[in-house]
């Protein structure tokens, strides 16, 4: 059964230094306020696994948690460069990041590879590109039906997967409403689970009998966050802060400036308050 | 009328679309072209975004793929990992669109390092939805800014298939799906040649002169036999592109691309 | 874009003979309607696809249309066996017929694997079980990282598939609710596919932004059949005839009062009237 | 108080069954048995059906794993697809519940053929999920009507693994469930040999007598150094399983198990 938990206490109860961390949201209900606790926190040496490594993972990279990164797209979308990403992979700043580069579909097939428990995930993939060859974990196979040959990739299995979400009930069920990207197949595939959530209700709301639901037995902890996906969005509760995401470009710029943002709206806040 | 270079790049790419087509769409200036299409002469075209948004009907342009309108608006949005097993990989896709830091003559692109992999100059995004979307779409049209610096003789690092490193390696490979059929940038249009699929400029854009695309391009590029005039963009082109651009602005609160 | 047509038509445009023909539905929404329409139109030779066969399928093979089945559970829910199932496979009547045997999984696995236009489907699958002997379409391979030994059946790709759903709007996009089963998989796998439904309303309800919906542009035909899942049921329209499965075993028991069922139920009657 | 043997056997089931059990659940007795422990000492035991309903909470027993009401109870209903592979092979289920026309000394059952499988004197429904309930569940309760025909020394045919032919061959490839843990029949309680996984009778029902089991038993059948007796239904548990099946009737006209 999911356990309601204050933000601070799930993140210090869950992520542990080296652990394998998967803060998934794409684009939409990224869980901005549990990696700014985890930032505070300073949980270090970190495998920090995200299809499209935005804002959240600049910000992590930047204050030196990740050793290494599972990624398919790295980049501030419709904006530019992630610079902090950028500073590390280029310069090593502030320390050097190990990078396990994949295509969208081959961490999409993985993740629901490592939610059904299975070893590796078998799609059409990686055909005439060179990713193949700069990561071992991309192997083919022949169909034993017609010969093809298919792209095989380890299944994603997190020590830990964050993820954002729009309601939990009181018995700790979870909804999950629009662009819900990978974030149910992170959660099932990962060891233990934190989700932070806009509002607990007494019952979720029944819009359709096939809504996307977590059960409680399926997360380890819920933290409620009003505000936790900022500067994301959340279906049905607030808009994309598109003006910080294009702001976020001259902050991240400099290491400098960058740094202050982080003292200043990260450091120097306590979890209750989102970001 | 006067039009930018990105408005002509714009409105030729949504040319090239019909009310039977279903887009696999990219942000940024794809997604523009998508959008005036669906506007303009192809009302039914339908868009896929790679977030899962099933045929949206966006009022503004998303600056993500997975801007909350695209939501808002779409048929249905479904999970990341089906939207990639069975509507790109499934074949539903019939033109993907698809840009990158590099391009090569035959349509193979680069959106992953500048350098050596390694120790790279330049950490580029990634591929992200790229790899298989070249595989899987029906078709592929590529829409660059034309430049030396990306319309490139040899690539760094071959992120995405085109035709191949020689032309010949996607239909070796077995790939039923056509490649890169397309090419629009700031100065040209682009396809590729019938055997050797080497892109060639089949248009040019008013006012740019071969020599200027010469000069833009890193490898010595091919004219086809007959090179014609781009049609400028049409008044009311530029003004649907201009008010979608404009509303989106005021929703984003961002400058106007 | 899918067109609307009468029962009638759609079947005999769409099914032909020697065609392999999945008729979905786990328990809900099974496309009796279409089934029946199959029946009197004696499209025979087929290859029926289907994961819990019943009913409806026992009627199919009972008339003998049927040379070949692909299944995994094929009888009679809560009440018994498929008489007219056993005495093609057991004594041949009114015609033998070849079996193809898989398990739920596989045949769950192999849809979406057809869906996803892969050769195969790989899954944890037949460990220790005789059906993998009795069935050359159930091979092995060895996990490329960690040397497992995955099943592997070829994706399931019907020529048709017919499914049952509530609601199609104007555009001829549809919308299935309840327990879905393996339907959309079916009609995304199939080549050409057939959608009955209770209603065509202008716009589908928007219950959720992550409702199950086929958009126009991935079903062949859609015909208006009210009732068309009876004696099954369709979830928000009318209740399982319950009462009607127990009686089929009596019905379906002897050759002679099925013959006699079929002739008043089906077979005289048009089809737009809903059995 | 009397009973009947079902009652029997659905009121042991149910009394292994815990709160912390998720039930991936067959229809007949199984889904009776899980209904009763829900309805009694287990209130938050979770159920799950093939269909794709998650933890549902039906008043009345579906008559089919697919009846409207699991779906109209359940916390959300998933694809069959989904089911199986996030569900059943994600190792999310503690408890399956498994039958078969055959059963064996190791839990091995058969529900395909009896006789040869080309040309089978009775054609039986199939495994249906079994196969991959048996491998991924956690463990297996087997519930099952005793008699020589059903338990019989060697399986027509080997549909569903438990232990395996000889006892050994679950461990030998390496699944890491438990398999068959339990067996309940109208007769007895069964549990394996923690070494050789041969089930033996561990407790009789009341009345029952160990000559009835051996008589009803196609196997030398062997009997744990202690044998209690399993105790009888009480009566809450008859009052709480003949309503719901009373219930069950009502709701689906259907004469009562």
């Amino acid at each position: 059964m999911s356990e309601f938990l204050s933000l601070h206490a799930a993140v210090a109860g869950l992520v542990r230094p080296g652990d394998t961390v998967a803060l998934e949201g794409f684009t939409h209900l990224i869980p901005f306020a549990a990696g700014h606790e985890v930032i505070r926190q300073g949980i270090g040496e970190l495998t920090l696994i995200r299809m499209t490594p935005d804002l959240l993972y600049d910000q992590m990279i930047g204050c030196g948690l990740a050793k290494r990164l599972v990624f398919s797209w790295g980049g501030n979308p419709g904006v530019g460069s992630l610079h902090r990403l950028r500073d590390a992979v280029e310069r090593g700043w502030p320390r050097p990041i190990e990078l396990e580069e994949h295509s969208h579909a081959a961490m999409a097939h993985a993740y629901a590879a490592g939610a059904a428990n299975m070893p590796a995930a078998f799609f059409r993939g990686y055909l005439g590109s060179d990713l193949a060859a700069v990561n071992p974990n991309v192997r083919f196979i022949d169909c034993p039906f017609t010969g093809e040959q298919l792209a095989a990739v380890p299944a994603l299995r997190p020590d830990v997967a964050i993820v954002h979400a729009q309601k939990a009930d009181r018995e700790g069920n979870v909804l999950l409403e629009g662009i819900v990207g990978v974030q149910k197949e992170a959660v099932l595939a990962a060891r233990r689970s934190l989700v932070t959530v806009e509002e607990v209700v007494n019952a979720l709301p029944r819009t359709s009998p096939n809504a996307v639901v977590l059960p409680s037995w399926t997360v380890t902890a819920i933290a409620v966050a009003p505000g936790g996906a900022k500067p994301s969005y959340a279906h049905g509760y607030y808009a994309r802060d598109n003006a910080f995401y294009v702001a976020w470009d001259a902050i991240s710029r400099d290491r400098g400036t960058f740094q202050a943002w982080i003292g200043e709206h990260v450091l120097s806040r306590s979890a209750e308050v989102a970001s | 009328m006067t039009w930018t270079s990105v408005e002509m790049m714009t409105v030729t790419a949504a040319r090239a679309l019909t009310d039977d087509d279903v887009c696999f769409v990219g942000i940024g200036l794809p997604s523009a072209a998508c959008n005036l299409a669906r506007l303009t002469h192809a009302p039914r075209l339908r868009l896929v975004y790679e977030s899962g948004t099933i045929e949206t009907r966006p009022d503004v342009l998303p600056l993500s793929i997975g801007d909350g309108e695209l939501c808002e608006t779409a048929l249905t949005t479904v999970s990341v990992p089906e939207m990639f097993q069975y509507w790109l990989q499934g074949g539903r896709i019939t033109i993907g669109f698809l840009g990158g830091a590099q391009v090569d003559r035959f349509g193979n692109l680069n959106s992953t390092v500048i350098g050596d992999y390694a120790r790279p100059q330049v950490r580029l995004p990634g591929g992200g939805g790229a790899p298989e979307i070249a595989a899987c779409c029906r078709r592929i049209f590529i829409v660059m800014r034309h430049s030396r610096r990306a319309f490139v003789d040899r690539l760094a690092f071959l992120t995405t298939l085109g035709h191949g490193p020689t032309g010949q390696e996607r239909r070796a490979l077995g790939l039923t799906t056509e490649g890169p059929a397309l090419l629009v940038s700031d100065l040209c249009i682009m396809r590729p040649h019938p055997e050797t699929k080497e892109l060639q400029v089949t248009s040019l854009h008013p006012g740019v002169t071969r020599d200027r695309v010469v000069e833009e391009t890193g490898w010595p590029v091919a004219f086809s036999g007959v090179v014609v005039e781009t049609p400028a963009p049409t008044a009311r082109e530029l003004e649907v592109l201009r008010d979608l651009h404009a509303r989106t602005a005021a929703a984003h609160g961002v400058p106007a691309e």
